[in-house]
C-alpha cells in the first residue's frame, strides 16, 4: 500500500520539479485526447442528432448497433486503424503510423460511438412540446437542430465529457498506432500518460505509474471543470 | 555511404524492438551517443516478438532487435529482413520459490523442467510452472527448453494440469505472477534484475548451454519496401557492433545491479554459436 | 384561407378526427370549442404542420400543405402558434421571445425593439432577463403568446391560449388577439373551453364534437340556435326539455309530459324535439303576482333550489319539468325567494328553441 | 485489410465450430463482466440517487469528481485493486489476485464513475413536477427512489449498458489482476476475450484478434439487445 | 386548521410571498384567487411541504409542519395536491392513478376497485389501460386530479384544477369537488383564476395580492364589499369610481368629478373614495321614459359601447363618468340601445359600495 503513498509523493515532485519528459508527456496527452475529442464531437452531435430525428428504416437497429459498439475493445480499434494506416495497408502513403495524427484517429473512432450514443440520449430529454415550437417559430432544419442542441446542452457536454474521459484514458489503441514513442523531439514522440504508465508498469514502477494516473486525473479534472463551467453558463 | 554527420535535415530511424531488451533501459542508454554522432533521431517501438516482427513485415520499421534466433531465421529467409548482426547476449534463467518445492536447484535446465512437470503432474499443488505463453523470445526458449527435455510441448506439457499456467503476458507481469502463486519461471536476465528487489523468486537454475539468449538487429529488407530508411538503419546496426559500443554494452547495468546485464558479442562468437561475420562485419 | 376537407387523424386505430370539413375565411378569429378529448389541439397541430392527417385535405390559400412538403418551412412560417402546455425554453424571458425572429434573420436592434414591445403588450415588463424555467404557469402563457406574435404571422392558431390566467390577464391577451386581429388583419384560429371567450373574440365558433364540427356559426347562433341538443348542453343552455309536438287550437306546441309549451317555430306534429330555453330567459314572479300574458308561456311551480353563481344566484324550480333561471342576488332577496316558494315562470315562446331529436 | 476479412471468416470458423477454448473464454468474459456490471449497478444506481437528491455540502464538487473519474485509466484501476489484494497488500489473506473474482472486482470499481455519472444525468432527466407529485401522494423515500427511477427507467438502463460495454472491452485491469492464466481448469483460467485479444496481437496474430474482437461484439450485441427488449417493456 | 402565520417567500432575493396570515378551518372549501404570478402555487406548495417557507410557519392541526421533518412523512399523508401544470407518470392511466394507494399498501382487489370508481368520477371510464402519456390537455388534468383524491386525504390541495376543462368537464369536477367535501369532511383548498369557480365552491375566498392576503370573506363579501380598491378590480367590477366625500342637505354624498353620488355607507367628508357598483345593478332605460326615484341614483349619459359577452351584452355609458351594466340582448334589443342613445342610468345608493384610497 506504501505505493499509493508513494505515488502520490512522486506525483508531487513532478508536478512541483516541472519534470520535462513528464510535462511533456501530459501535455501530449491533452493535446491528442483534446483534439480526438473535439474531432468526436463534430461527427457524433450532428451523427446522433441525425439518427435522432431521422427516419429511416433500420434506426432502431442503428441505434442498438451504436450500443454495442460502446464494447469495441481499444486493441481491436487501434489494430483495425494499424491495418488500413500501416505502410502496407490502403493508406499506408500517408505514412502516419507511429505518429500523433494516428492516435488521435483512433481515439475519435473509439469515443464516436458513445458519444453518438450519448447525444441520441440527450436529445430524447428535451420537451416534445419544445421541439413543436421551434418548427412552429418557423425553424429551418439547420435551426431547428442548433436549439434542440442548445436545450440538449447540458447532456451533450455530458458525453463529451464521457468522450473526453475515454479518450484520455484508453492506452490499447495509443500503443498500437502509436508506438509509445519518446523520441528526442516532441513532435515524433508518441509516449502518452497512458503509454507511460503501461510501460512503468510492465518494468514493476508501480509507484511512478500511480504518479502519472494521479497527473491524469488532475488533467481530467481540469477539462472537467471547463465543461462545467460552461454548462452553468 | 554513411549518414552525413553535418547535415541539416534530421533523418529519423525507426526501430522495433522486444520488450525485455527495451525494458533494460539500454537503448535509452545508446541512442544519444547515436543521435548525436549520427544527427538522426531514433524513433523506438516496444512490442512483443511477434509483434514486432509483424511492424517489420509491413515495412513500418527500419530496423528489428529481437531474441529468437529461429524465428530471426524465418523472418530473414522470406525476405523481410537482410544483414542480420549479433550485437549481445546473456542467460536465461530459471526462477522460483526460495523452497524450491521441486527441489531442482542447480541441476541441468532439461533436468529441472523434467522434475517440475513430474512433481506438478502429481497433484502436488505447491509445483507451479508459470510460462509466459505469448509466443515470445523467451516462450520460444522454454519450448527449446521442454524440446530438448524430451517433451512434445502442446501435447505433453502445455494444457496438461493446473501446475502448468500460461500468463499471456509479459515478462514483468509474469514475474509477479510467479512471485504471488510461489511458482516457477523462465526469465530473462535483465527483467528479473530488475524486478528482483520486490520479489521473493530466487534463481534456481542459471547455467546450460540452453539458456544462452542472443540479441540480434536487422535491417528491413529494402528491395521488399523501397521507402525503408536503410541508410541509418545501416549506420545502427554498425553501430551497435562498433567496438566503443560493444564495451558500452559489456558494463551497462553494473553500477546499478552489481553485474552486467549484458555481455558483449563482439568476441564471444564461438560460445554463441553464430559466425564470425555476424559479430565483426560491418554492413557495406 | 384555411379549408378543411374531411381531416381524419388516428392514434393507434382509434379515430379522434373522422372527417372535418370548414373553412377559416382571411382575417377571421374562428373559436373551435368542444368537450375534452374532443380533439381541438390535434387539429390545431394539423393546420399547423406538426402532425399528419390520416386522411382527408388541409388546404391554405389553396395550397394541400401536408402534400407540398418541400414548402413546408414557407408555409409554417405563415402561422405562428401557442400551445396548451406552455413551455419555454430553457434561457431568458428575451430570448424566448426572440427566437422566432432570430430564425428570420431579424437584426439585433429591431430584436430588442420587439421583444420589448411584446413584452408590454402581454403585461411582462420588466422580466426580460428572467430565466424563463422559474416563471409561473401564468406568465410562461404569456411569453409563449409573445413569442408566437413577435412574428407576426398571417395565421395564429392559440391552443387555450388563456387556461392558465387569471380574469385580469385573460382580458388583456383579448384585447391583444382583437387588436392583432383588427391592426394586422392576422387569421386566428383558437380553442378554448372558456364559452364565453369564445362569443367575446370569435367571428364564427366551431363546435368540435365526435369527430367533426357538430355547428358552425356566429357566436350568437350557436348559443341561442344550438344545432342539436349536444351542442346546446354544451353551449350551456340550462333548460333543454324534451317532448313532442302536438297540434293545439290549430298551433303547435310540445308536450312535455303533460306540460304544454308555446315554442316560436316548430315542426309538424308528432316530432320528437328538445326544447332549448336559456335560463337568462326566464323570469320568475310570486305565484300570487303572477299576470297571464295571453300568448306567453306561464308554467306554476315550486323552488327546489337557490345556488349562487358568479355575481348572480340560479333559481331551480320544479314546473313538472324542471326549470332553472338566473337572478341576481338582490332580485333573490327582493322576492324572497328560498326553497318551496311557490312561484310562476313564464317566458315567451320566442325564447325557445326547438332542435330535432334523433 | 485482408486481415479484416480473415478475422470475419476466423470468428465464422471459431463460433460454428464452437472452438472449445475460445468458447471458455467468452463465457467467461460474459460471466466476469455480467457480474460486474450488475454489481456496478447495485453499488452506482443507489449512490447516483444519493447524490443527486442529496444536499450536502461539496455535492457539485463530488459530481465533478465522479466526472473526472470517468478519465480514470484501467491500468491505474488495475494497480490500486492489485496493491491491495497482493499477497503483501492489505487484503492479501484472501488471495484474490489472479483470480475472476479479482476482474470482477476491478471492472465493477472502473464502472462505478460512469454509472454513477450517468444515473445522475438520468435521474436530472425526470420531470420536477412528477417528483413533487410522487411525494406529494406520499412516498416513503424508498419509493419515491423507487419511482423516479422506473421514470428514469429508459436513461438508467442506457447507463447500464455504458457500463457494461466499459466493463467488457476493458483489458488493462483485467490483465493487471487477473494475470491472463489459461490453466486447464475453467475456473483457475483468467483469460477473457480482451486479454485473449492483446495476447494475440502481442503474437502478432491480427485476424485472430480480430476475431475475438468480433465475438465480443456479438456478445455485446446480444446483451444489448436483452437491455433494449427491458426499456421497451 | 391550517393555519398560516407571516408566511414568507423568497426567490433569489426576490421575495413572493411576504408574511401570508390566515387560517383555514376544517370541512372547509378555501379558495385563493389573484393575479397570475402573485404567488397561488407557491403557497400551495408551501402548505404541501414541497418547498420550505423562507419565513414565518404553517400549522396543520397545530403542527408546525415545517418545523417537524420527521413527521413530514405522516404530515404530507393527509394532503393530496393536484398540479397546475398536468403531469403524468410514463404508465397506464390506472396505474397512474394507484400510485399513491401502492405508497400506503392497500391491496390489489382494493386498489383495482378505488381506480375504476375514480375513473368513473371524473368522466374517464374504460381509460385504464391507455397510455397516459397520449393523453389530451384536459384528460391529463382529470387523471392527476384522480390520483389525488382516491387515496382521500384529510386535506386536498388543488392548484387550478380546471384550467384546462371544458364547461362541462368543469360542471363534473366541481360537483366532485362538492361532494368529497361533503361526503368526506375534506378541508379543500383550491386557487383559481376562474373567479366564479371561486364563488361556486368556496365556503371562503382568499384575495392573494401583493404577498398577502388583500382580503380574506365568504365569497359574497369578495364579491360585493372588496375591501380594497385592487380587489374590487380583480374581483370584476366593472363600475370604480373616484371621488371625495362632501356634505350636501346634511348627508354625504360624494362627488365624482361634478357628478355627485349617493352612497350607502361613507367616511365622513374630505376622504379620498373609490366607489364600487356592479354592472348587474345599474338600470338603463331611455332618457324619456326615466321616472325619479327619490333617494335613488339615476344620471343621465349616452352610450357609447354595445359589447356582446356571454348571453349578455356589455353596454357602456358616459354620465361623466364612464358606467356600464350588462343586459340580455333580448333587453338591448327591447330597449333599442346603440352607441349615441340617450339614456339614464339609475342605481340604489345601497348598491354602491365605498372604499377608501391610500
Ligand atoms: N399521441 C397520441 N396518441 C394516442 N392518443 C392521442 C394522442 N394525442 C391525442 N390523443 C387522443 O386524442 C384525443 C383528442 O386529443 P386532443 O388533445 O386533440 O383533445 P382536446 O380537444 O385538445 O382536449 P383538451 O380540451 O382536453 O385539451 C384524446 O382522447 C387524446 O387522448
Ligand atoms: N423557482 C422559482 N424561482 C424564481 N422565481 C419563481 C420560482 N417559482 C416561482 N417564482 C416566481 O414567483 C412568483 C409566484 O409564482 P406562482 O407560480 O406561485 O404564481 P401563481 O400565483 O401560481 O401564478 P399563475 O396564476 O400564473 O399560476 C412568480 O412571479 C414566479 O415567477
Ligand atoms: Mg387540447
Ligand atoms: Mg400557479
Amino acid at each position: 500500500m506504501y505505493e499509493i503513498i508513494e505515488g502520490f509523493l512522486e506525483a508531487a515532485r513532478l508536478i512541483v520539479t516541472l519534470d520535462a519528459d513528464v510535462m511533456a508527456i501530459a501535455l501530449r496527452s491533452i493535446l491528442i485526447s483534446l483534439t480526438a475529442t473535439v474531432l468526436g464531437t463534430v461527427i457524433a452531435v450532428p451523427l446522433g442528432a441525425a439518427i435522432y430525428f431521422g427516419a429511416f428504416p433500420g434506426r432502431r437497429g442503428l441505434i442498438n448497433l451504436i450500443q454495442t459498439l460502446y464494447a469495441l475493445p481499444t486493441v481491436v480499434v487501434g489494430l483495425l486503424i494499424f491495418l488500413l494506416i500501416s505502410r502496407v495497408g490502403p493508406f499506408g502513403f500517408v505514412r502516419l503510423l507511429f505518429t500523433p495524427t494516428a492516435m488521435v484517429i483512433a481515439q475519435m473512432v473509439l469515443i464516436l460511438p458513445i458519444m453518438t450514443g450519448l447525444t441520441i440520449s440527450a436529445l430524447s430529454g428535451v420537451d416534445p412540446v419544445l421541439r413543436d415550437a421551434l418548427r412552429s417559430l418557423g425553424a429551418t432544419r439547420l435551426q431547428f437542430f442548433a436549439n434542440v442542441m442548445k436545450e440538449a446542452r447540458f447532456a451533450i457536454l455530458a458525453a463529451v465529457a464521457v468522450g473526453f474521459g475515454r479518450a484520455i484514458s484508453e492506452v490499447g489503441a495509443a500503443i498500437l498506432v502509436g508506438g509509445n514513442i519518446m523520441a528526442s523531439s516532441f513532435a515524433s514522440s508518441t509516449r502518452v500518460l497512458t503509454t507511460a504508465i503501461s510501460l512503468e508498469t510492465s518494468m514493476g514502477n508501480i509507484s511512478e505509474s500511480i504518479a502519472l494516473g494521479i497527473i491524469l486525473l488532475i488533467i481530467a479534472l481540469g477539462v472537467n471543470l471547463v465543461i462545467t463551467a460552461i454548462q452553468h453558463r | 555511404t554513411t549518414t552525413d554527420p553535418v547535415s541539416g535535415e534530421k533523418q529519423q530511424l525507426r526501430i522495433a524492438t522486444t520488450t525485455s531488451l527495451y525494458d533494460t533501459k539500454l537503448l535509452d542508454h545508446l541512442t544519444p551517443i547515436f543521435e548525436e554522432k549520427y544527427n538522426a533521431e531514433v524513433l523506438i517501438v516496444s512490442a512483443g516478438t511477434g509483434k514486432a516482427l509483424e511492424y517489420g513485415q509491413r515495412g513500418d520499421v527500419d530496423v528489428m532487435m529481437v531474441h529468437d534466433r529461429a524465428r530471426e531465421d524465418t523472418f530473414l529467409a522470406d525476405g523481410y529482413g537482410t544483414n542480420r548482426r549479433v550485437f549481445a547476449y546473456n542467460y536465461f534463467v530459471l526462477v522460483g520459490p526460495e523452497s524450491d518445492p521441486a527441489g531442482v536447484k542447480n541441476v541441468t535446465p532439461e533436468a529441472a523442467f523434467t522434475a517440475i512437470r513430474e512433481k506438478g503432474l502429481t497433484g502436488n499443488s505447491s509445483v507451479i510452472f508459470v510460462s509466459r505463453g505469448d509466443a515470445s523470445g523467451t516462450h520460444s526458449k522454454e519450448q527449446a527448453i521442454w524440446k530438448a527435455a524430451g517433451f512434445n510441448y502442446s501435447t505433453e506439457v502445455k494444457g496438461s494440469g493446473d501446475w502448468y499456467q500460461e500468463a499471456g503476458t509479459g515478462m514483468g507481469a509474469t514475474l509477479e505472477m510467479a512471485n504471488e502463486k510461489e511458482a516457477y519461471t523462465l526469465s530473462d536476465i535483465g527483467t528479473y534484475l530488475a524486478y528482483k528487489g520486490d520479489l521473493d523468486l530466487v534463481t534456481i537454475v542459471d547455467e546450460g548451454d540452453i539458456l544462452l539468449n542472443v540479441y540480434g538487429a536487422m535491417q528491413i529488407n529494402q528491395e521488399k519496401f523501397p521507402d525503408v530508411n536503410s541508410t541509418v538503419a545501416k549506420d545502427w546496426v554498425n553501430f551497435l557492433i562498433s567496438d566503443d559500443v560493444q564495451k558500452e554494452i559489456a558494463s551497462f547495468g553494473v553500477d546499478k545491479y552489481g553485474q552486467p546485464l549484458f555481455y558483449a558479442a563482439q568476441n564471444d562468437w564461438e560460445k554463441i554459436g553464430v559466425t564470425e561475420a555476424e559479430v565483426k562485419n560491418p554492413i557495406a | 384561407m384555411i379549408e378543411l376537407e374531411g381531416v381524419r387523424k388516428e392514434f393507434d386505430g382509434k379515430s379522434v378526427l373522422a372527417g372535418v370539413i370548414g373553412r377559416i375565411e382571411e382575417g377571421e378569429i374562428f373559436a373551435v370549442i368542444g368537450p375534452s378529448g374532443s380533439g381541438k389541439s390535434t387539429l390545431l397541430r394539423l393546420i399547423d404542420l406538426l402532425d399528419t392527417p390520416t386522411g382527408g385535405e388541409i388546404r391554405i390559400k389553396g395550397i394541400d400543405i401536408h402534400a407540398e412538403r418541400e414548402r413546408s418551412l414557407t408555409i409554417r412560417r405563415m402561422m405562428g402558434m401557442v400551445f396548451q402546455k406552455p413551455a419555454v425554453f430553457n434561457t431568458t424571458v428575451s430570448e424566448n421571445i426572440a427566437v422566432g425572429l432570430r430564425f428570420r434573420g431579424a437584426d439585433r436592434g429591431k430584436i430588442r425593439e420587439k421583444v420589448e414591445e411584446a413584452l408590454d403588450m402581454v403585461g411582462l415588463t420588466g422580466y426580460g432577463e428572467r430565466r424563463a424555467r422559474t416563471l409561473s404557469g401564468g406568465e410562461m402563457q404569456r411569453v409563449a403568446l409573445a413569442r408566437a406574435m413577435v412574428i407576426e404571422p398571417e395565421i395564429l392558431l392559440l391552443d387555450e391560449p388563456t387556461a392558465n390566467l387569471d380574469p385580469v390577464s385573460v382580458a388583456t391577451i383579448e384585447d391583444l388577439v382583437v387588436r392583432i386581429n383588427r391592426d394586422l388583419g392576422t387569421t386566428i384560429v383558437f380553442s378554448t373551453h372558456d364559452m364565453y371567450q369564445g362569443q367575446r373574440l370569435a367571428h364564427r365558433i366551431g363546435v368540435l364534437m365526435k369527430g367533426g364540427f357538430a355547428q358552425v356559426g356566429t357566436p350568437r347562433e350557436v348559443f341561442t340556435l344550438p344545432a342539436t341538443r349536444e351542442v346546446a348542453r354544451f353551449v350551456g343552455i340550462e333548460n333543454i326539455v324534451d317532448g313532442v309536438v302536438v297540434g293545439e287550437n290549430g298551433a303547435s306546441v310540445v308536450d312535455a309530459g303533460g306540460v304544454r309549451v308555446r315554442a316560436g317555430r316548430l315542426p309538424g306534429p308528432g316530432e320528437e324535439v328538445s326544447l332549448c330555453i336559456r335560463s337568462e330567459d326566464l323570469r320568475i314572479a310570486p305565484a300570487d303576482a303572477a299576470r297571464a300574458h295571453p300568448g306567453k308561456n306561464a308554467l306554476p311551480g315550486t323552488v327546489t333550489a337557490v345556488v349562487p353563481r358568479g355575481p348572480f344566484s340560479r333559481v331551480a324550480v320544479d314546473c313538472g319539468v324542471p326549470l332553472s333561471s338566473v337572478l341576481t342576488w338582490k332580485r333573490v332577496d327582493d322576492l324572497d325567494l328560498r326553497e318551496g316558494s311557490r312561484v310562476v315562470v313564464s317566458f315567451s315562446p320566442e325564447s325557445v328553441h326547438a332542435v330535432r331529436r334523433d
